[in-house]
């Protein structure tokens, strides 16, 4: 078995105009940044893109929105993007804002096999607004369905030929749980090791939830805000 | 005199207890970890995915794949650990964080808090904002008593879309310190040289004064 | 001549096709591993926690940590991992285990199974079987084709407590192969001699029996 | 910070008659051999256990049924204990079969806030009387609530003084699941190192769970099932 893809163009060949893609990281911060650059070139149009953000003018999912290739927008926080606030306001764009910890919640629910969860985030708020609110135990939640994406694509930092995968630091944020829940997923590490060269105890996405894995190239990573201490 | 900013952080610093975990949010509540009281070990969540958050690095020593919930650059301190945003919502919703700091536009005496949205405005959206006052244990928000045109932040209802209901506990301003209570809010303290009379001016939700407020103490 | 036990692992390991992660309950099932047809490569999940399950071990590699979901020892294989419960669990209600095999105590023509249970008999458990039987995409059920008093294990009702109801897929006896069908039990196979009226026999759910049913090939 | 304490006697002080505990371990790996001692030794009665088996009759969770100390177990399977199925068929013992699954999930509901969850495991079966079904994408769910135990006590191989945990291979099984679910969780671990020595991306229990921390001594790590391959 080996899951070994060439590259982020063969790791994307099939997706499609109207794909629902969830893409990890948080910000700029554990980004696939490789698979974003493809979907720029491939020119897919019309994309519903289930991230925490939307990237900044000029990176991460700012480069799709650039090319417009995003229709509908699932996410957290959107801000730090001037080009994304011309495209809502214009209609362009459409955006579902869900609290993060929702966001996060409904792609494990999706990785694991779960149809809904419930959270009492956004009790009593419009997120609540044509939702089930249920009390247990004299509290209230609100249902929230699993997300159903046709693709996750996640960016971890080493990965096996098996699609076992390693995070590093706060990039790991939605990876794992996004590499959980797609229909196909797509893993880019920056290293990319024979199976067997990780520890089994310390891997944090089995390589059952992963399809594709490539080693991506020219890491940017870049720094979203930059706060250094003068110590 | 009205507390700065500063001191609002401070004074809120006071409230943490040796053991807790909290969460600080954006703006002045980052700034309690600045005035920490010294023999109480306190160790801080960020929603994106840490316990253990350090200070700011160093220039040599960023690193880009560990930032903060504002994406700030940090650094970890030991005994600190990493997990995914489930988890850390997780631990948030289960009330395993004792401690929850975070700013607001308006609070009400019955203890809502709008922090997120202002109708008109291009709307950024909730982050974990509203999964961590839904869930947290215990929340203090730190804020101006009244906005940029004078107008009071507490209020008996909020105006602006809610971010959550009945669910801050405390309260800390510029010009006092205030529970929320099942009769509204509970004047506790009042800046140095700031009258009880201000701050009831300043107050449009429903104050319950006590016989004896005194001046806080940094 | 019926398929011994070791010969129904056999045509069952036949149906794996590579790259799958499959499970195998405990008896025959377990039996699959051994038969897994070159060039095919297959890894194997435990329930308890383990996705690249190897062999037993031998003597000197015992490791007390490391066990399968019927508690024996066993290995790992290249490429290995582990996880706690839920998230075994959660692969398997995902979808993501391409194949199941367990025993059964009956099965019916609707695809219902019963393994668990046998009323006025200590009850030890449904382990993960329910979970297994609930979730899996594709499940292949390895059994004797009648029980030892020489009825039927293959009904129209199951009689005894179920497990899951339609979803088995593909059940191999030790004298055929039959897939369910929305028309009942449809025979695939019969073991090498052995005739279609025996298995009409000692079938005594719906059975659809094709013009052609070639013997089982090994 | 510092959750240490000096072993499984003072782990377990308060904990009482009639307390629901939950204990980490499959069969007898991963159990906590050194706290069940310690129970037995206190002589805690009525406890209500939370364990995906009941131990052998004179290892693990059967030490404690041998002194009558368990009211009621919740597992998924309960074999090879003879004294289990004396006191079950005398009436002196309750037990709660659940699914395997289903045990796993109740766990991480309880550490993850969610005070119910969805599972088909146990549709049209004897498990489903008395539980609400329903329907999502035409496929039928259980809904199961979230474990509330008192304690939760766990092994864990690598421990440190914050309390943050790592596991080995199958000794991993519910022990992270169960750390996350106890209002009061008790950790016991084969070396308990001083914080900053594990490595915070290789970590399975952050320590915000544990609130107890402690060295075993003498694991026996009994094996239930000897299984060599002669090659």
């Amino acid at each position: 078995m080996n899951k070994v893809v060439t590259g982020p163009d063969e790791a994307i060949f099939d997706i499609k105009d109207g794909a629902t893609l969830m893409l990890g990281g948080f910000g700029l911060c554990g980004i696939p940044e490789n698979c974003i650059a493809a979907l720029v070139k491939k020119g897919v149009k019309e994309l519903t893109c289930i991230s925490n953000n939307a990237g900044v003018d000029d990176f991460g999912i700012g480069l799709l929105l650039q090319q417009k290739q995003v229709r509908k927008m699932i996410s957290s926080y959107v801000g730090e993007n001037a080009e994304f606030e011309r495209q809502l306001l214009s209609g362009e764009l459409l955006v579902e804002l869900i609290p993060q910890g929702t966001l996060a919640t409904r792609c494990m629910a999706a990785g694991y096999g779960m149809p809904a969860i419930y959270t009492p985030a956004g009790v009593g708020t419009e997120v609540a607004i044509g939702k089930e609110v249920r009390s247990f135990s004299g509290k209230e939640y609100l249902m929230e369905y699993a997300f159903d994406a046709d693709f996750a694509i996640v960016k971890a930092w080493k990965g096996d030929t098996l699609g076992n995968l390693i995070f590093h630091a706060t990039a790991r944020n939605f990876n794992p749980l996004m590499a959980m829940a797609g229909k196909i997923t797509i893993a880019e590490v920056e290293e990319l090791v024979p199976a067997g060269s990780l520890d089994p105890d310390l891997i944090h996405t089995p390589g059952i939830y992963v399809h594709r894995i490539f080693e991506g190239k020219n890491y940017e990573k870049r720094i979203e805000q930059l706060t250094i201490s003068h110590a | 005199m009205p507390l700065t900013k500063e001191q609002i952080a401070q004074r809120i610093a006071s409230e943490l207890k040796h053991g807790f975990y909290v969460n600080l949010g954006i703006g002045i509540p980052t700034l309690v970890a600045n005035y920490i009281p010294p023999g109480v070990d306190v160790i801080l969540q960020s929603e994106n995915g840490l316990l253990g958050m350090g200070p700011f690095p160093t220039a040599d020593k960023v690193d880009p794949d560990l930032i903060n919930a504002g994406k700030q650059t940090i650094t970890t301190v030991k005994g600190s650990v990493f997990f995914d945003s489930a988890v850390s919502f997780g631990m948030i919703r289960a009330g395993k964080v004792d401690l929850t700091v975070l700013g607001a536009m308006e609070v009400s005496d019955q203890g809502d808090i709008a922090n997120w949205k202002i109708p008109g405005k291009m709307v950024k959206g909730m982050g974990g904002a509203m999964d961590l006052v839904a869930s947290a244990r215990n929340i203090i928000v730190a804020m101006m008593h009244t906005n940029p045109k004078g107008e009071s932040k507490l209020l008996s209802q909020c105006e602006l879309p809610l971010t959550g209901v009945r669910c801050v506990k405390k309260v800390v301003t510029d010009l006092a310190v205030l529970d929320i209570t099942p009769d509204g809010f509970l004047l506790r303290e009042r800046a140095p040289g700031v009258t009880v009379e201000e701050i009831q001016s300043k107050t449009a939700g429903k104050l319950v004064i006590p016989a004896e407020v005194p001046e806080i103490v940094l």
